[in-house]
């Protein structure tokens, strides 16, 4: 698993490569919290393009960040979700609550 | 049961195991020449069943974790088994959201991944005495 | 032995189960994440002992094969056991090209693999009673 | 696993993809057996650019068409050695008993 970031404006756009479970999902939050509070950005947009598994460790990991998020006044979106996570993307009704966009572009735009 | 073919493991309780096992059930039960779709489902069904023996069974402290995995014809049958604090009320831990670890970021949608990419879901628990979560699902030949 | 990490898995002698075996051993090495070439060559060598419980040790017939794997530090240890009919005369069984069943196509060469690709093997055996093969790899980070 | 075969003159290719262990060298075993016949070819060229994996049981199952082949008077060689199995065919002393070539053109060429 190897989690890569960068600020684009004050949105921290977060590449995940490999497995999202219970394991990897402690790392990930830790680089995440991290990187948003010393690159002070506002918003995360999370690139799933090259995630090969998740399960609900995963689903857990990305409302944690979008709930604390939220208390900073930013907001947090999802992009490009691989054909991998797909089914269990759509049966956690994720996208209720965290919107999901089809490119990076495209989420860096209407963010 | 007489399978057409069986695996046991026993592994630590480490959370590094949850891929491990995943692994291991996903190279077993493609013997079967499954779909992609039911490998997808069969691997993270086993992956939320370890991941909560680990973290709720044994609350991240020592133990041994039991995979049973065994097939006849085209049906995958799983067993996860712990031997840690139990379930007191199963009902209420198999409701969709319901998590006894919010803190740890838990989605409390586990028990509900495993029900809906399962054809089949039994817990078996009591608290103290440690749980076997029993899964079956029925495979299509890719 | 108190290893870092552990597992044991009980399979059945089914000749399918050579590359489950391959896989979840190294699926469990991985954590250590080692070099291709010392994944190589545990795969390689676990193969080759899971095939000889499977075909001498049970001759193609049922049976469980037992394998397990536990490191520490960079050393990966892997037992390799059958209750199959075990071996008579161990040093001629090692030997390079020794092979009992030449009809088999076999190279006769499963022993020395071990031996060339771990740092140290280990077999108990008696006629009768099974075998035992104790392998010892350490591995080089990547 | 799979095998493939074609016939380049009185050459017959093989080419492997995938694991050969004990429980896949039957199979491949039994497929150019039945191939070699059919196709009355007099030569085999296996070619291993697609091999995964080897173990001493592909080791004995390439000897095996070595010596029946010879009987019938044709040659083996082997071309496009996978990195994968490398190792395994060095300290066999494989390429003492057939002969081993870079490419498949030079295979067919020389044999
Ligand atoms: N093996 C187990 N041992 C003890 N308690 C468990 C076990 N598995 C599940 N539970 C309980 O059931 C609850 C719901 O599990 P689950 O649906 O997987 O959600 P989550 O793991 O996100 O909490 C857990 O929070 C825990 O209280
Ligand atoms: N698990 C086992 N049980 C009984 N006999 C064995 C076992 N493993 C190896 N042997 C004996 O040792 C011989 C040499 O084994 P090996 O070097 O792996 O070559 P091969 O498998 O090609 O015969 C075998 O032919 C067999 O007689």
């Amino acid at each position: 698993m190897l989690v890569q970031s960068f600020l684009e404006d004050r949105n921290l756009v977060i590449k995940i490569e490999g497995d999202i479970d219970h394991h990897t999902s402690e790392e990930i939050r830790e680089k995440i919290d991290r990187d948003y509070f010393r690159e002070k950005a506002k918003n995360i947009v999370f690139e799933l393009s090259s995630v090969s598994f998740m399960d609900s460790s995963g689903i857990g990991m990305l409302i944690g960040r979008y709930k604390n998020i939220e208390k900073q006044g930013g907001q947090v979106a999802i992009c490009n979700v691989s054909e991998n996570i797909e089914r269990i993307f759509n049966m956690s009704g994720l996208q209720k609550i965290i919107k999901c966009y089809t490119t990076l572009d495209e989420a860096l735009k209407e963010i | 049961m007489e399978f057409d073919n069986e695996m046991n493991i026993i592994m630590d309780s480490n959370s590094r195991n949850e891929a491990f096992a995943r692994v291991s059930v996903m190279s077993f039960v493609s013997q079967l020449d499954p779909t992609m779709a039911d490998i997808t489902d069969i691997k993270t069904s086993v992956s939320e069943a370890v991941t909560n023996a680990i973290i709720h069974g044994y609350n991240n402290e020592k133990g041994k974790v039991y995979l049973k995995c065994g097939y006849k014809d085209n049906n995958v049958y799983i067993e996860i088994k712990d031997d840690g604090v139990g379930i007191n009320n199963i009902k209420e831990a198999m409701e969709p959201l319901y998590t006894s670890k919010p803190e740890m970021e838990r989605s409390g949608m586990g028990f509900t991944v495993m029900q809906t990419f399962m054809d089949s879901l039994e817990v078996i628990s009591e608290e103290g005495n440690g749980t076997i979560v029993k899964m079956i699902k029925k495979i299509s030949r890719s």
